[in-house]
């Protein structure tokens, strides 16, 4: 299982602090699109997505276990 | 030097490192809530000279997180720029504060850069923040990126031909709708995301570019969260502002946002670059969550703010109407997109 | 209402959440670095009243790290807590503020503390901490604590009958002669400190208290280092100033650091509470590495700050000579051990 | 093996900012005088001990890759 954690705007979409997903084997372009249709997240484009801790490519592949964090990026300032 | 000795007794800075400080000129764009937090510390700590560009004024909404400014300068509205200014020179008269009341655009940035040693974020929009990612490349300047809305926060500091750049972290624009005007902010996440701004600039100003966090750091210091977060994959050598064959786009007068007075109207049009395309369901939702009345059909959408009635297309067009004047209309369009 | 918007737009606070913040009365003990931060966001943040108390005067060494004071303030000698006072009312004329130039004893603070709904920590030493300790376990009050040197610092919210408080976690008073006079501190350290302390102070004034970060944070911003830590474990129901029989230690005059003037000489004796001892080696070192000249001998070590000669001895006291002025030598006392 | 996790001062005093040593079975009291007779770091009387993100007592054993930290209180403010 991979855990999936919010933040931003994101927590609220969810109502939730995080998911839990099996999304092993999925790159993380397909996890969008994945997260976008089994979920109340919305739309992701521009969503900043970490894969335990370090930032990945829409081409990196999900492993088993690994924590996934989307982060929005936000422009107040 | 008395009054820099406990910097000073810092090892990590010391007597050299000070001196260094001392002859650096750092450049702030926009003096909203992040700017006056770093202009602040940077006055403090004895800089050479802070460049601040602003095209705002102060008004009392602005108090609750915008340091450096009172009810007085908001009474007046004063442009936020020379407000902070004003109150910079009390902090401390040897720092040289040159105050700018402008929009910060590609022409006025490149006429000012030279002698500039750092790049601190302190805007509310995107479009200027690639401005100064392609400036900060194009010059071979540090560019300190921080934002925040909420209690959710981001800062990461860019070094040219090191990190990623901005536009590798993100791709292009993004238009969230998230801002201070439609979710609101506390001021303590302001503090966050310059205390880590400041203390970057700090490190490279006094010659410790060694030291300097080579994470993005996120957090949300309302739910407790803190992320620190590696960045080396993004980095992209096709990269329009960092990569190989760079052209900076932001530069480039079409790339920017167009605003321009609807001819023969009392009405701003104002057109993003790239053909971005909004979201109009999720802003609505947003919006209406912010307590806006929000009307409109699945083509555009209708808003009033501050007297004014705003459509947006789905082309991320929009439109205001009931003034002719572009930064009014400039400005009330991001404090709702961003 | 309309200044303080942008923090009702933040739902978790909301219009119900200002209402709370706009009926409460916070305590600051101490307005140097952390005071002056978190003095100026709850005044901008709309509290009903402040109470700020500082025993010492502005001074030139003190503008690179604390806000809310100018260099008239520092010509001027201006008591830190009138100086600060000064600054808030013209930042929010609506809050209450109220300005005690004194050292924070407990007579003091007991006499005031009637209506207090928050205590926040802005003191430079332990022995104030655990006063507020105690003060807030009588009281029931949440207390939070904060404290920084160089690009360390830490911050740790105490619920009374919740959390262990600052005694279950010290167990007794610290000397270790880490303090800004020795290895200075640079300001993005204090923000990052205060950033905790007012997000925390925020979600109790509000009525949040469910949000209360539990864990106790430490970090160093130089290092770019960040733990967030769970003090369950040290919860102690034999503690005296939150266990089951507690007794209030440092409420209890003898209990702390005394004070006086030596009989027939031009000098003060401080002695600490409970025969602390001091590692006279290791303050010698590090008061030579910060560049003080240290004589001494096995016994005692002599020191010259501030045109004052002082004298250390292994039993913790210390005398300072060419003054009768118990303020002056205990803030060169608390200067040099923390 | 045990990652030892120094900060403020200590960092100086050991020259590092950790050190590794194999203290699994030892009580977190133990730990101190152990440190105290094999290292620079000083006195730790006073410093305040966590493992695993979670500060211990002075009878809390330590386990083998415990992650220890060393966290002295600072009185600057």
């Amino acid at each position: 299982m991979n855990k999936i954690l919010l933040f931003a705007h994101l927590k609220e979409q969810a109502g939730s602090s995080n998911l839990t997903f099996d999304v092993s084997g999925k790159t993380v372009r397909e996890l969008r699109d994945y997260l976008e249709s089994e979920t109340d997240l919305g739309s992701l484009a521009g969503i900043m997505i970490a894969i335990n801790e370090e930032f990945a490519t829409d081409e990196t592949v999900i492993n088993e276990e690994d924590v996934i964090a989307l982060i929005p990026p936000v422009s107040g300032g | 030097m008395d009054r820099y000795s406990r910097q000073i007794l810092f090892k990590k800075i010391g007597e050299e490192g000070q001196k260094e400080i001392a002859k650096k000129h750092a450049l702030i764009l926009g003096v909203g809530a992040l700017g006056t937090h770093t202009s602040e510390t940077l006055a403090r700590a004895g800089v050479r000279k802070l460049t601040i560009i602003d095209r705002d004024y102060v008004e009392m909404s602005n108090l609750q997180r915008q340091h450096l400014f009172t009810e007085e300068d908001a009474l007046k509205k004063w442009p936020k720029a020379e407000a902070a200014k004003k109150r910079l020179q009390q902090i401390n008269s040897e720092v040289d504060i040159e105050a700018i009341v402008a929009q910060a655009d590609a022409a006025l940035v490149e006429r000012i850069i030279e002698d500039v040693d750092l790049l601190i974020d302190g805007t509310d929009n995107f479009e200027t923040r690639f401005l100064m990612n392609d400036i900060a490349h194009k010059y071979n300047i540090p560019y300190i990126f921080g934002s925040c809305v909420g209690s959710f926060g981001m800062a990461f500091t860019i070094i040219p031909g090191e990190t990623p750049c901005l536009q590798c972290l993100l791709k292009k624009l993004p238009l969230q709708g998230q801002t201070c005007d439609t979710v609101g902010i506390i001021a303590p996440t302001v503090q966050m995301v310059t205390a880590h701004q400041s203390a970057e600039a700090l490190k490279i100003l006094s010659g410790n570019r060694d030291t300097v966090r080579k994470t993005f750091v996120s957090f949300d210091l309302w739910d407790n969260e803190y992320v620190s977060l590696k960045t080396g994959a993004l980095k992209d050598k096709a990269c329009l502002s960092c990569g190989e064959d760079c052209t900076y786009p932001f530069l480039q007068a079409d790339a920017n946002t167009k605003v321009a007075v609807l001819c023969g109207r009392d009405a701003v049009q104002i057109r993003p670059a790239e053909g971005e395309s909004l979201l109009l369901e999720q802003l609505a939702e947003r919006w209406r969550s912010a307590g806006y009345e929000v009307g409109g059909n699945p083509f555009l959408l209708s808003i009033v703010k501050e007297g004014r009635s705003l459509v947006f297309f789905k082309d991320g067009r929009a439109l205001v109407h009931g003034t002719k004047n572009l930064d009014e209309a400039r400005r009330i369009y991001h404090s709702l997109i961003g």
